[in-house]
């Protein structure tokens, strides 16, 4: 084994990530909050008003960048348990535990921006369109992540049987992806459908990409700080952590 | 055969016991003792490989268990506190499932031989429901008669027997033990096992 | 070993079964449990039956709209008689020690549970197939849509079968078994039922079915391989 | 700048309730998260203090 | 008598409760239980929420078509969800000896029932009916039909509940419990599901609800009066 | 006080036993025995009413219990293979429930006072699932330590019992007889309940 490895092994224990990740939430934090103020700014006082959509095309600033976390955080969460199941490194299990909350929060926040950009556009809180469907069907899987893990008792097994789920979905996700979208293209009955603006503004763009930063940098020190919390609930039994509570 | 070095067992929060040490020749049968919630059916879960060790080693025959697989569980037979059996069939019916699953096929006259050494003639075609909680329990036992497992780990087997089921329950393992198998057993009351020296551990 | 002759006289008469021995004894019981219980069978394919017939007394007889709803009627009624039933899979044997015992087994573990997922399938899959037809009727479907409804019954409940086995294993023993295990197993049917149910409307709607029905046993072949694996992991972590 | 008025931006183009809905439910969604992991966190240093102070009056 | 000084000691701070406060004991009892086990409220719920989000993916997304089918899906699905939810209602007490100890206890045997249908609708029902409106809108129904959808739930869940709970005592420790539960209780809960779905239907097409749902009234009271007393009998007999 | 009187049991086509007849008077102890099979169960269960007898009379009082209705079963506490706990539940919760269900309400501070006794100390707020073999069977019993009832029907309370409780269990019983209460148990070992004779029916 080579010194990096050995280097990385130290990290990868709880008790050195705990400190470690104490550190970097202060500026994970101030990095969202920074983000988030410009991209608000350039969201509200640069960008333009849309030509079709008036005013209410500004929930794109927050629909956008939610829906891609939710469907991004899956699959680290996924490659975290993953890696928990095969190498059986407590840590990689409890990010996974710990990224799957924020993650089902953002495909809330998802769903419940689309709905209200919905009733204005298309005249319908919901409809079942494909995207809108495996989102739905997304937060049921972090959903049942979540639930599959609270419900057992024993921390190894919640860990290992969370793994197994998350992996099911991660393959899944694809096959209902393209399932939903060739269900729903071969009757198009539907007297709505999703309507894009035919070139987004640059400064629509750019406020956009500022507040997919920010919430990045959000998921990140809110996870980090999540993960504290589970390393010490956990860990709770050994002398380093009554030793770091004092 | 069987070794145990510095085995530990943590359920939930608490550390029912550590540093556990002992090991079983051929024809040797252990006594685990120890008051309600010692550890006792944890312990015997972890000789079986069903939960894993917190600390230590079980070694059969020289290696790790867990290396082992397969050719262990062949080694092993285990009797826990759940009967395992099925309430809507028959006594037969159940010996002859648990035995295909032991890795044995039993034709029907074998197991009708086996139950009415178990002392249920009679109650061969009664579905498992309406027997008696200790027929129950000789319905199960019948499964001994019929294992080839050199290794026994039977949790609490003189439970809800009458006198005369455990003196044959007895000499079943008796005859088990003599014939080069060994035995780890559980139970409140004094053990005595013919034509054999029982050790305890007691666990506190 | 010495030890195995104390305790297998000669007298004895038996032999090692091979895997596919142990397989067809696991189906062979689990049928005669079925059998025995009788409601196991029926269960499933009674609420198949209700949850079909109950939609005309809720929405009203005219034909043409029951025509319309058929396909996914009828495949969201197996879905769920399949989910139902799913909670059986496991949950007895390890009520009563089995499941202990075929983890302490000689066998593969892979193999019975191929076997238990197998007679699953016949139990509580292959007589909605057999009914669904029957039921089609009702709801004034033609002979070609009854044919492509059946078919794809046939290809899709051994999968619902297969996915939901992965399901049972992960919530065994664990609290609050019942809604878990929907909740788990709900998502990874969708496909299933999309296809399904999407066969039989492209049939109706004259596009021919041959697509979905192709997409579904893609799905079919690929659980069959990975379903029991998964569900033999998830097996040995609930029994840990 | 496209807001004539204070009132003019919350009135958002007739809009408000959507987009402040939007805006406002992922604000305070973003808000408590932080706050809930804060409390967990608290509460297991909680319990451990307390595990630790039994021990240590216990012989 | 002279026995119950030696078990009761002056220092055992007891009194006797009366009727009412054995029926709250009994609720919050089976309240805490279904607290604890979490699924129990769950489980009714997200089978609720399921089947009703599943029938769009079997059948397409066409508003107009999913609008006219809502209440009967609504209902249909409100009925399965409370009628799997009945096989819980005594069934786990009979299995683990409670129920014996229930008949052996001296409070009146009806209080005791009334109050486990009364906490079995809390549990089932009542959740139902207040996350119908979130599923109505997905069916894009008006805000009159969705206040009425609540409404005719709200009487009708409690319907189920009685009528559930003699079909649950009568089926209990029965073989095949499952599908007689279902075939003895699923002919009962039609005019539920008639007047419930029609309610609804009603407002929509513009004939007004109120008929129905005083038809809904009328069976509730019917059916608060005498289903305790015909479930109390049926449990005498099914513990005998 | 009961008074049993050529009480018959049939089960399926098996006459278990017929000619029963036994009197039990306060302070008195009855321990049926008997081997696997033989009726026992069957006979505790009638004796409590939950099954009708095939034949025979049983009388509280010098009434028959036909009649009595609540009131015999105000009077009568039943203890069998089943613990009655429900295993999400605590301890603690289950015996506050369980004395609801017996017309009794037991404070907080009450309750935890006789899991205490009953050796539980530490484990009241474990679900009973976790609880081992013996400590849910002491979970059960500490239902008799907040009994009002003279007559307690208890079927192999002894079972699963480390030997410190069974002497604690021994002990209570003594002390429900000695305050004038009755009790019929069943066991397969020998039954040494402290300060009282008990009569012994065996049953063939
Ligand atoms: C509940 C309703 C909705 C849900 C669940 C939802 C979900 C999603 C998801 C998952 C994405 C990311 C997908 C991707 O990038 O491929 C997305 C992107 C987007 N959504 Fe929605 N959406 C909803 C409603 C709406 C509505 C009503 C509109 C506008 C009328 C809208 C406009 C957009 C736009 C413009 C994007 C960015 C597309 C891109 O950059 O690729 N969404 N939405
Ligand atoms: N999650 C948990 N938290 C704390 N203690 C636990 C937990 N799970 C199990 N225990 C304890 O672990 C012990 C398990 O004991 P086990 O079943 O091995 O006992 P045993 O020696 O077989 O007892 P018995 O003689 O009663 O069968 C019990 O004392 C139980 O209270
Ligand atoms: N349907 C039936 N047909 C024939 N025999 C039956 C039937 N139902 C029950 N029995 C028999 O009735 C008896 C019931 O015995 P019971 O449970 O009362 O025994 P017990 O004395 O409590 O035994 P144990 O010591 O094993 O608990 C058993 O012998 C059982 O086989
Ligand atoms: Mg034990
Ligand atoms: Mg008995």
């Amino acid at each position: 084994m080579n010194d990096r490895l050995i280097h990385w092994f130290k990290y990868a224990s709880p008790q050195s990530f705990y400190p470690l990740a104490g550190r970097m939430i202060p500026w994970f934090a101030a990095l969202a909050v920074i983000f988030g103020i410009a991209g608000l700014w350039v969201g509200f006082f640069v960008a333009p008003t849309d030509a079709t959509q008036s005013e209410a095309y500004r929930i794109i600033f927050i629909h956008v960048p939610t829906s891609w976390l939710s469907m991004f955080i899956y699959l680290i969460m996924a490659a975290w348990a993953g890696l928990g199941l095969a190498l059986n490194t407590r840590l990689s299990s409890m990010m996974a535990s710990a990224l799957a909350p924020t993650g089902a929060l953002m495909a809330f926040l998802s769903l419940w921006t689309g709905a209200l950009w919905g009733k204005p556009m298309w005249g319908a809180w919901w409809v079942w369109d494909a995207r809108l469907t495996s989102e739905l069907i997304l937060l049921f899987l972090y959903l049942g992540f979540i639930a599959l893990q609270a419900a057992i008792d024993d921390p190894r097994r919640a860990d290992r049987a969370g793994a197994v789920l998350a992996l099911v979905g991660v393959v899944n996700v694809p096959i209902i992806y393209f399932s939903v979208t060739w269900w729903n293209t071969l009757h198009q009955g539907a007297s709505v459908s999703l309507t894009k603006a035919p070139s987004m503004a640059q400064t629509m763009l750019n406020g956009m990409l500022l507040m997919s930063i920010a919430c990045w940098m959000y998921v990140i020190a809110v996870v980090l700080l999540r993960l504290r919390a589970i390393i010490l609930e956990r860990e709770r039994h050994t002398e380093w952590v009554k030793h770091a509570v004092e | 055969m069987l070794t145990v070095a510095r085995l530990a067992c943590v359920r939930g929060d608490r550390r029912l016991f550590s540093g556990l040490e002992f090991s079983l020749e051929a024809g040797g049968c252990l006594h685990v003792a120890g008051e309600n919630g010692a550890g006792k059916t944890s312990l015997l879960r972890t000789l079986c490989g069903l939960s894993p060790a917190e600390e230590g080693e079980i070694r059969w025959q020289g290696r790790p268990i867990g290396e082992l697989g397969d050719e262990y569980r062949q080694a092993v037979l285990y009797f826990g506190h759940h009967n395992a059996l099925k309430e809507e069939l028959t006594p037969l019916e159940n010996l002859r499932i648990a035995a295909t699953l032991g890795g044995l096929t039993l034709d029907e006259e074998t197991a009708f031989g086996l139950l009415q050494r178990a002392g249920l003639r009679g109650r061969e075609d009664l579905p498992v429901r309406v027997l008696s909680q200790g027929q129950k329990r000789r319905a199960a036992l019948a499964r001994l008669l019929c294992s080839r497992a050199p290794l026994w780990i039977l949790d609490e087997p003189f439970v809800a027997l009458d006198v005369a089921a455990v003196s044959w329950l007895a000499g079943i393992i008796g005859a088990h033990l003599a014939g080069g198998g060994c035995a780890v057993l559980t139970s409140h009351q004094e053990v005595a096992i013919p034509g054999s020296t029982v050790q305890t551990l007691r666990l506190s | 070993m010495s030890a195995n002759t104390a305790n297998a006289p000669a007298s004895l008469p038996s032999r090692e079964p091979g895997a596919l021995a142990i397989l067809a004894g696991v189906v062979r019981r689990d049928l005669l449990l079925a059998m025995r219980r009788k409601s196991e069978v029926l269960t499933s394919l009674f609420f198949f039956v209700i949850v079909v017939s109950l939609f005309p007394l809720g929405i009203g007889p005219e034909l043409g709209l029951l025509r319309v709803i058929a396909p996914g009627v009828l495949w969201v009624a197996a879905l769920l008689a399949a989910m139902l039933s799913l909670a059986r899979m496991f949950a007895p044997d390890h009520a009563d020690g089995t499941l202990e015992q075929m983890l302490l087994s000689p066998a593969p573990l892979g193999v019975l549970v191929a076997g238990k997922i197998f007679a699953h399938w016949l139990v509580s899959g292959l007589p909605l197939v057999l009914i669904a037809p029957l039921l089609g009727v009702q709801y004034d479907l033609s002979a070609e849509a009854l044919l492509i409804l059946m078919l794809s019954l046939l290809i899709g409940t051994p999968l619902l079968s297969l996915i939901g086995a992965i399901g049972a294993a992960l919530t065994l023993g664990v609290r609050g078994g019942g809604v878990l295990l929907s909740l788990l197993t709900l998502p990874l049917y969708i496909p299933a039922l999309i296809f399904g149910a999407g066969a039989v409307e492209a049939e109706m709607s004259g596009l021919g079915a041959h697509g979905h029905l192709s997409l579904l046993v893609a799905l079919l072949v690929l659980c069959g391989f990975f379903a029991p694996w998964v569900t033999t992991a998830a097996l040995r972590i609930a029994l840990e | 700048m496209q807001w004539n008025s204070l009132a003019e931006f919350f009135s958002m183009g007739g809009y408000a309730f959507y987009v402040w809905g939007s805006f406002g439910v992922t604000a305070l969604a973003l808000l408590v998260e932080p706050l809930l992991v804060k409390q967990r966190q608290s509460q297991a240093v909680r319990a451990i203090r307390r595990e630790k102070a039994a021990s240590r009056h216990a012989p």
